[in-house]
């Protein structure tokens, strides 16, 4: 028996996420299928690129074989993985682009700007330090969409306060314990001389804070992250970490999948829904406990 | 030979996997059974099987290569820099890419030979290298806006997607060279026994280059059948696709201790590969078990073939 | 036409051959003698390009000769059979023979033809029945060692550099071997023959050369050398007699086989070895002498017979199980399944041994150094020091470091496989001294040779097989050569 | 023994090379050479040194273990999950951590000796296995919440780190273990050549199977000691970790092809690669270029070493 074979009406929606092993996108991912499995009569299938553009695209290829009613796509890059979009307009299947853009524009965009994404946290920096001091910057992979936008943003506020130093910056490819050896070596060799570090994610963020909280430096320094993450949220409720940078996963995975049942049944969807990005500190914290 | 010719036999154990595989997964989901989703698995095994055919001659002669996909997104990003609509003729940038890639792969070889270092070391430092300069070339951003005459190449010919023809040209090309040639047979000799090929006169030096230019230059044609598929130059491409194509290489039966291998297993081992992740995806398993699932598929596979070969 | 001039090796320090001077004339047969690690096997490898010299140069056609590599030496005209069997497991025996000889057409792609039928006429010619289309691995060591020879003879070269080609080979291969040197002869190559088997130097040579310690002691036509003169030049002393007198066995029967099988090799294979005793398994190569010598000691089991030892039943799965009844063995296959090369001679000696010299799991490197240090003296094994690496030892030596650590371990029943191959005259003497001491105290001794003059005077009983199955056991005292190889000879 | 002891001299080109980066780096920085630093260099080799000495055994006996990041970030995710404060004693979660460990690396050795599946493939399994599997016992989260009695294991003793403190044990431990028991001897001499080891009455498949346990526990401990370090057990940690390991070990002098090698060139390997990274934060150099000086200074150094030990 064909235990996939799809019941008479039911409808078949193909998610592909970027990286579940990173924990933004688990937490969007989980949202999508949480979502989904509220929905009767809808049938979700997710995978796994593991940040490979190569690799979704066969998982986007898998999908057009499947038939698939409609596809939520998480796209692992702007530029790369725009050749998969084009496959899916080609096919007719309806397409919902989520948490990044590609060149090629999908039916409907659910998600926020990572460019805003690092501006906001680094703005958040030069108001802490009045605009006036040295920063740190933990880089993502080198050349992944969402280092280059969250690095741009960045940039755009140095620009803006001439007081603000980028002392250094390097890349800790989004991993916590890769954060935490750079900001031990960066603590020997520039000590004193920074007084904030801004995490291109939370994961990065809590690295730099143990560290920093190791040597006994954390007062001295102000430490933001991006995505608020649970243990992010924690931190900032503790008062250890400064502030991190929200990004709605939830209302994202929902809009997707709302956005999805919509043009599977050929009703009109709105092209694009930004879920804006908002600053999370310790005074607007209970906002985004659940 | 029969040393080759017993091979697809050999490998029946590898052929029953693949088969049961098949068959549970075309009893399991309407669609892994159709011309479409050939044609899909096809595709998304080629990169892969460039590569895996470019290192199994590598691994034949007892070496490794572990910079494949370092040099894959350094041949894609060297690729798409020329590839720019309107500025040199579509083979100026194919040619770039190979070049690249063999440029790689005969510093690999020379390392290896001349300096007497390990591969595992000189792989693994063309790996942060490769790397490297693929971000220092690109400025750290992916190279796009390539023109449609190099998009092209993955496309369709005759219904045919061009990497699909590309790996089968390439895989042919490999099993007759190994096969037939001179040179092919003495791969096998020096990844049998080193020191008894140099005492036969072998130019076992010569030969352990040409294996790692080879293989650099096959890396390179997956950089830039890559950065067509993709559309861009990304100098982040390729992580961990050395890994994948030495497993298809393993599986398909190469020694890792060099001298024993063919490219009809390699192909086996490629498909192994492919038919698993294309359909674990159709079946909608969720992925952290997918990749449990993979895991022990290939090591059930390789065990069954192990176990019926020696019987 | 070949000459060496003041040729000196060194390895790390330690000079293996020092300005040792030798010219090699047109087609003559050139002995080259010298006991275990005196330099025969590095001069060859000197002339065949596979080590570049220290000092002096080689003179060849009349010039200078600097090969950088065998392949320069092979174009040139220099092949050499090398002492240390060096086959390429996965290759057919035809690809090993034509290995960088290929027969090819232009664009490099080999004639499978010609490749096949080029090795089977060389392998005709050394009357060899092997199929050269079969993987090397299936090959025993001597039919590995007939391959290696019909590389080096497939080359057509004009001076053959022969490093003990007979070590591994029955008088039957011999004999072709010896046939086709007389046709290379005639046809003007030089052949450079090493070997420790005293009488083919005289069935064979022209002129002998002799090496001790790296130096060159003499050169001097065969006709005025008898073996006494030449074993007291190599070894630097008179030797008495070879073989020492055996003493009667007792009638405690030790190790008792009955209806060993393992189709296809050799089938109720029966024989009992007594306390004191001496028997030698003898027969012609590929009789399964080994085989069953191997399932003894668990290497292969049999897949049915039994084994008894002391009159008790054992079952023997592996090594393990041999060692801990009493059973030890040094087995033909000295690269295969003797050295551990990278291990210094000393931990190889005592890896058998290893619980003597450990208290529970703890090493007593004292305890450990002393007993290396007796057996290296006791077998006078040439080394530079205990932590040498054993593959760095000349042939003769690693074969008597894999005695010693055999002896180590006081078994009850010793096999020997070929167990003089590659051995010079002296320490043949020793080894065949302590054969007989052991037989002495009470010790059995199970013996496989394919040297005739070994087993007749050596073994009290001579069990032949031939093709797998008993054909005779005849008592040694009463037997002699022709007899044995009449059992051991197909019907 | 001798064979053992002569070691540290003959890896004097590789002490050169880390004396000379060193040197460069005290000229470079005003940072690098100060006890400090030093303690901060020694801890972040830490992980990496327990699993270089754990994978030490596995590649002497001719073998290789792909698996150990995985492993690390699965006993991590195990322990954590048990060491939520107030629930148990701080020893139950250290525990599940290196039974997690063991028990991964037996799994492997059981394949390995058992099964006469190729390491290579057996670990590549592991690889996927026991990350899909972090990834499903923690839900794909990391597992926070973190007693500080565990945590504290990341701290300092008498101004050292305890994670120094355990690799220096471990480190300690292993070469007394290879140097001076049966079973050290052993496992050199089955990866300097199996069959005459087993000829000789060595039990070879009990000696696999407790290198690959050894390594096991050891990648466990690397596990525990990540979580304290990090705070969590993170599913998704130890990425490529194991590529680290082995290359510090191959640096160090040993053989992939077994049988040869000791811990004290896995120390220097260790502390060579430590010291780069180090250096080259200190110095500031741009992630790009870090790829490529990285890579150039470990083949240079392997190059340097091994020429020296030539001559
Ligand atoms: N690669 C090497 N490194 C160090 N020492 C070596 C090496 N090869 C040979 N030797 C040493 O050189 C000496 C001569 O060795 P060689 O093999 O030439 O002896 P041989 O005369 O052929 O002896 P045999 O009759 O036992 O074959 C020996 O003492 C040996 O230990
Ligand atoms: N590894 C192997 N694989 C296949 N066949 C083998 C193998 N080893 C031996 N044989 C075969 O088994 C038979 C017995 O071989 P064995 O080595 O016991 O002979 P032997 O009498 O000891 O002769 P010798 O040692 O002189 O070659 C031969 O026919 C041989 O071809
Ligand atoms: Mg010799
Ligand atoms: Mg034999």
């Amino acid at each position: 028996k064909k235990t996939e074979a799809r019941k008479e009406g039911e409808i078949l929606i193909g998610f592909s996420s970027r990286d579940l092993s990173a924990e933004y996108t688990a937490k969007l991912s989980e949202a999508v299928v949480d979502y989904a499995n509220t929905k009767p009569g809808v049938k979700l299938v997710m995978v796994d690129a593991q940040s490979d553009v190569q690799k979704q695209f066969s998982q986007v290829e898998n999908f057009i074989a499947q038939k698939v009613d409609a596809i939520i796509l998480n796209p692992c890059e702007l530029e790369a993985s725009t050749p998969a979009v084009d496959r899916i307009k080609a096919s007719g299947i309806p397409l919902v682009l989520v948490n990044q853009v590609t060149k090629s524009a999908g039916d409907s965009y659910i998600g926020s700007n990572d460019f805003d994404a690092g501006r906001i946290a680094m703005e958040a920096i030069a108001k802490k330090l009045k605009g006036q001091g040295g920063v740190l910057m933990l880089h993502g992979i080198m050349g992944t969409s969402a280092q280059l936008q969250r690095e741009a943003g960045a940039r755009e506020v140095f620009a803006k306060y001439p007081g603000l130093k980028l002392v250094d910056h390097q890349t800790a490819s989004w991993d916590r314990a890769k954060a935490m050896a750079l900001t031990e070596n960066w603590i020997q060799a520039h000590k004193g001389k920074f007084q904030a570090i801004f995490a291109h994610n939370d994961e990065m963020a809590m690295g730099a804070l143990l560290a920093l909280e190791r040597a006994g430096l954390k007062k001295d320094v102000t430490v933001i992250g991006i995505d608020a993450i649970a243990q992010a949220l924690t931190a900032v409720k503790e008062g250890r970490l400064d502030a991190t940078v929200f990004q709605d996963a939830v209302g994202q995975g929902k809009g997707s999948v709302d956005a999805a049942l919509l043009l599977a049944k050929k009703q009109p969807c709105p092209k694009e829904t930004m879920i804006p990005f908002k600053l999370v500190t310790r005074d607007n914290l209970s906002e985004f406990l659940k | 030979m029969p040393a080759l010719d017993r091979n697809l036999l050999h490998r029946f154990g590898l052929l029953l996997v693949i088969l049961l595989v098949g068959l549970a997964l075309s009893l399991w989901t309407d669609t892994f059974l159709s011309l479409a989703n050939f044609t899909n698995v096809a595709r998304q095994v080629s990169i892969n099987g460039i590569l895996a055919v470019g290192v199994t001659f590598v691994l034949l002669t007892a070496g490794v290569d572990l910079s494949l996909g370092s040099v894959v997104a350094l041949s894609g990003v060297a690729c798409a820099t020329f590839a720019h609509p309107g500025e040199y003729s579509v083979f100026v940038p194919i040619a770039v890419g190979l070049l690249t890639g063999t440029a790689c792969g005969l510093v690999n070889g020379v390392l290896v030979t001349r300096g007497g270092v390990a591969p595992f070391i000189v792989t693994l430092g063309m790996m942060t290298i490769a790397r490297g300069l693929a971000l220092i070339f690109s400025g750290g951003r992916p190279v796009a806006n390539m023109s449609n005459e190099l998009t092209a190449l993955a496309g369709d010919i005759w219904g045919i997607p061009i990497p699909v023809l590309c790996f089968a040209g390439v895989a042919f090309v490999a099993w007759y060279f190994l096969r037939n040639f001179r040179l092919g047979r003495h791969i096998y000799a020096v990844g049998g026994n080193e020191n008894a090929a140099r005492a036969a006169g072998v130019p076992v030096e010569r030969v352990k280059l040409l294996a790692y230019g080879l293989c650099g230059l096959l890396t390179g044609l997956a950089g830039v059948v890559l950065a067509a598929r993709i559309t861009t130059g990304q100098p982040n491409a390729g992580q961990a696709y050395e890994l994948d194509a030495i497993a298809a290489v393993v599986i398909g039966g190469t020694s890792l201790a060099g001298g024993v291998g063919t490219i009809t297993g390699t192909l086996l081992g490629v498909l192994l590969i492919g038919v698993i992740n294309n359909g674990l995806d159709l079946m909608g398993v969720s992925s952290y078990y997918q990749a449990v699932i993979k895991g022990v598929i290939i090591v059930g596979a390789v065990w069954l073939d192990r176990r019926q070969a020696r019987s | 036409m070949l000459r060496a001039l003041e040729l000196r090796k060194d390895f790390g320090g330690l000079t293996v051959l020092q300005s040792t001077s030798v010219d090699f004339r047109p087609g003559e047969v050139h002995a080259l003698m010298g006991e275990n690690g005196a330099g025969k096997s590095t001069l060859m490898k000197v002339l065949a390009g596979l080590y570049r010299p220290d000092g002096g140069h080689i003179e060849w056609r009349g010039g200078h000769a600097d090969f950088a590599s065998p392949h320069e030496a092979l174009v040139a005209g220099i092949a050499m059979i090398h002492q240390e069997l060096m086959p390429i497991l996965d290759l057919t025996v035809a690809e090993n023979i034509t290995l960088g000889a290929e027969p090819c057409d232009r664009l490099g792609r080999i004639d499978k033809e010609a490749q096949l039928h080029r090795a089977s006429e060389l392998l005709g010619e050394l009357e060899a029945d092997i199929d050269p289309s079969r993987l090397m691995r299936t090959l025993t060591v001597a039919q590995t060692q007939v391959v290696e020879i019909a590389k080096a003879l497939g080359r057509n070269a004009d001076v053959i550099l022969m490093d003990e080609p007979t070590a591994a080979l029955s008088d039957h291969e011999v004999a072709a071997l010896f046939r086709f040197i007389a046709r290379l002869k005639a046809r003007g190559v030089t052949i450079v023959y090493t070997t420790h088997k005293m009488d083919e130097v005289f069935r064979l040579a022209d002129r002998i050369s002799v090496l001790r310690d790296g130096n060159l002691v003499g050169t001097a036509p065969a006709s005025e050398m008898n073996p006494a003169k030449l074993i007291t030049m190599m070894v630097g002393r008179e030797l008495a007699d070879v073989f020492p007198v055996r003493q009667p066995p007792t009638d405690e029967i030790l190790l008792e086989v009955s209806g060993l099988t393992r189709e296809p090799s050799y089938r109720n294979v029966s024989f009992q070895v007594r306390r004191g005793e001496v028997v030698a398994l003898a027969g012609l190569m590929g009789a399964g002498r080994t085989e069953v010598a191997s399932a003894i000691y668990g290497l292969q089991p049999a897949s049915s017979g039994q084994i008894r030892l002391n009159g008790r039943a054992i079952s023997i799965r592996n090594p393990q199980d041999s060692l801990s009844a009493g059973i030890g063995m040094v087995t033909e296959d000295r690269k295969g399944l003797g050295l551990i090369p990278a291990l210094g001679v000393g931990q190889n000696i005592t890896l058998t041994a290893l619980r003597n010299f450990s208290k529970g799991q703890f090493l007593d490197h004292t305890a450990e150094a002393a007993a290396v240090g007796a057996q290296m003296a006791e077998f006078s094994i040439k080394s530079s020091g205990t932590s040498q690496p054993i593959s760095q030892l000349s042939g003769g030596n690693q074969q008597k470091a894999l005695l010693a650590r055999c002896l180590l371990g006081a078994p009850q029943l010793i096999i020997l496989d070929e167990p003089t191959r590659g051995i010079d005259i002296g320490a043949k003497a020793e080894i065949y001294a302590l054969i007989q001491k052991l037989a002495r105290a009470g010790k059995a001794v199970l013996l496989v040779s394919s040297e005739l003059p070994e087993v007749l005077s050596l073994a009290h009983r001579i069990v032949v097989l031939r093709r797998g199955s008993v054909s005779a056991t005849l008592e040694a005292t009463t037997t002699d050569q022709e007899t044995v190889l009449r059992h051991a000879m197909p019907l």
